[in-house]
């Protein structure tokens, strides 16, 4: 089971900022669950200058998702 | 020392606690970004932030000003959440034995921080809500200091 | 405002009180200037100032960089008499719409202070005592804004 | 009669801060007259990088003296 959390616009988009979400074993499976649900933030999630982080680390690429993992969709920062 | 905060800085008080017993450091810069009302409505900032991760990131910008300018201490307070015109949104300060370093690591650090921290920032105006970009000059400012590393 | 006084600078209530009513500005920098105790020992600074002479050198100055800079206000306080280490000798403060801005003219005004300030400064060391004059790095920090005027 | 001022290094060597000179009418004039009490210190008031006042205002050259000037002699500043 991952924590999902979103920031910025795309937590607008979604209209919420965290999740659990149980059945997803790689981000790229991740990304298409939650296209499956919502298309406008499927596209949103992979978006220019979207970066992930897993457990607070940015991740490039396709990576697996273990179970407790904490998976961030981070928009372009605003910065302070 | 870096730090968010979800309610009002005071500077000044930062200030006397960074300055109390500096008998060897000499010099002391700060900087203190204020929310502006530019249009004179009431426009809101809302700042978020990725806790724990924002901290880290910040924390690697810190270090990097530590050690190019050899800076012997570093303040960084960050506002999050609502914050309204003329309440202080970030106050830097850095401490070093001479001038020239205090002040261009601060300048340093401010514009590491207005462009490349990672906060999402939504101004609500009177009638909308916009997410802002960093602005063209943030984005200036902080290649100054990439050209003059290599 | 431009002030000397011979009692202890408080450069953290300064900042409070300056940070007051500003929704409009932005951007505030400043600098302190602690007497350090470079060798250890118990070496006290004297400055002596002209007065009356020197607030109205150092306010040339202060609206020079207030021209230069565009900024919406600018307090310099400045210690006379002894100063044991770790005492605030200097305390600058500016504040403009943006950031840029109040980072330089924080710097100018500093490197005017510092290389052409009518201040006389004595260092008493625990034998002697002796005359500063700027140092060569000073002077080279002052050179940099009249290159950048032409 | 003008208030003479000494400064810094000039003040150390005079001995004195602060004097009410009455015969003096120009600053080369004044400057003699300290001379001829002290000659280290008119040497120095002559020295590299000197600068007079008068009320406040640097002069420069010889000018004549008001009975009520300031008269400030000024070695080369430390900055602050």
């Amino acid at each position: 089971m991952a924590r999902v959390l979103l920031f910025g616009p795309l937590r607008d988009l979604a209209g919420w900022r965290e999740r659990d979400i149980a059945e997803a074993a790689s981000i790229s499976a991740l990304k298409a669950l939650l296209a499956e649900e919502d298309e406008r933030l499927g596209e949103a999630l992979s978006g220019p200058g979207v970066k992930v982080a897993v457990d607070q680390a940015i991740v490039n690429g396709d990576i697996a998702i273990g179970p407790r993992a904490e998976v961030a969709f981070l928009p372009p920062m605003s910065g302070g | 020392m870096i730090s968010l905060t979800d309610t009002p800085l005071r500077p000044g008080e930062l200030l006397t606690r960074f300055c109390e017993d500096r008998s060897e450091t000499g010099a002391v810069a700060t900087f203190t970004g204020i929310a502006r009302a530019d249009s004179g409505e009431g426009t809101i900032l809302e700042l978020e932030a990725y806790p724990g991760f924002t901290e880290a990131e910040i924390g690697k910008i810190a270090e990097t000003a530590r050690g190019r300018f050899g800076l012997d201490d570093i303040l960084i307070l960050h506002r999050i959440g609502r914050i309204t015109p003329g309440e202080a949104i970030v106050f830097v300060a850095t401490a070093a034995k001479h001038r020239r370093a205090a002040f261009e690591a601060c300048d340093f650090l401010m514009d590491y921080l207005k462009s490349r921290a990672p906060f999402w920032k939504k101004e609500h105006g009177p009638a909308s809500a916009r997410w802002i970009q960093p602005r063209e000059e943030d984005h200036a400012d902080v290649a100054r200091w990439e050209k003059e590393k290599s």
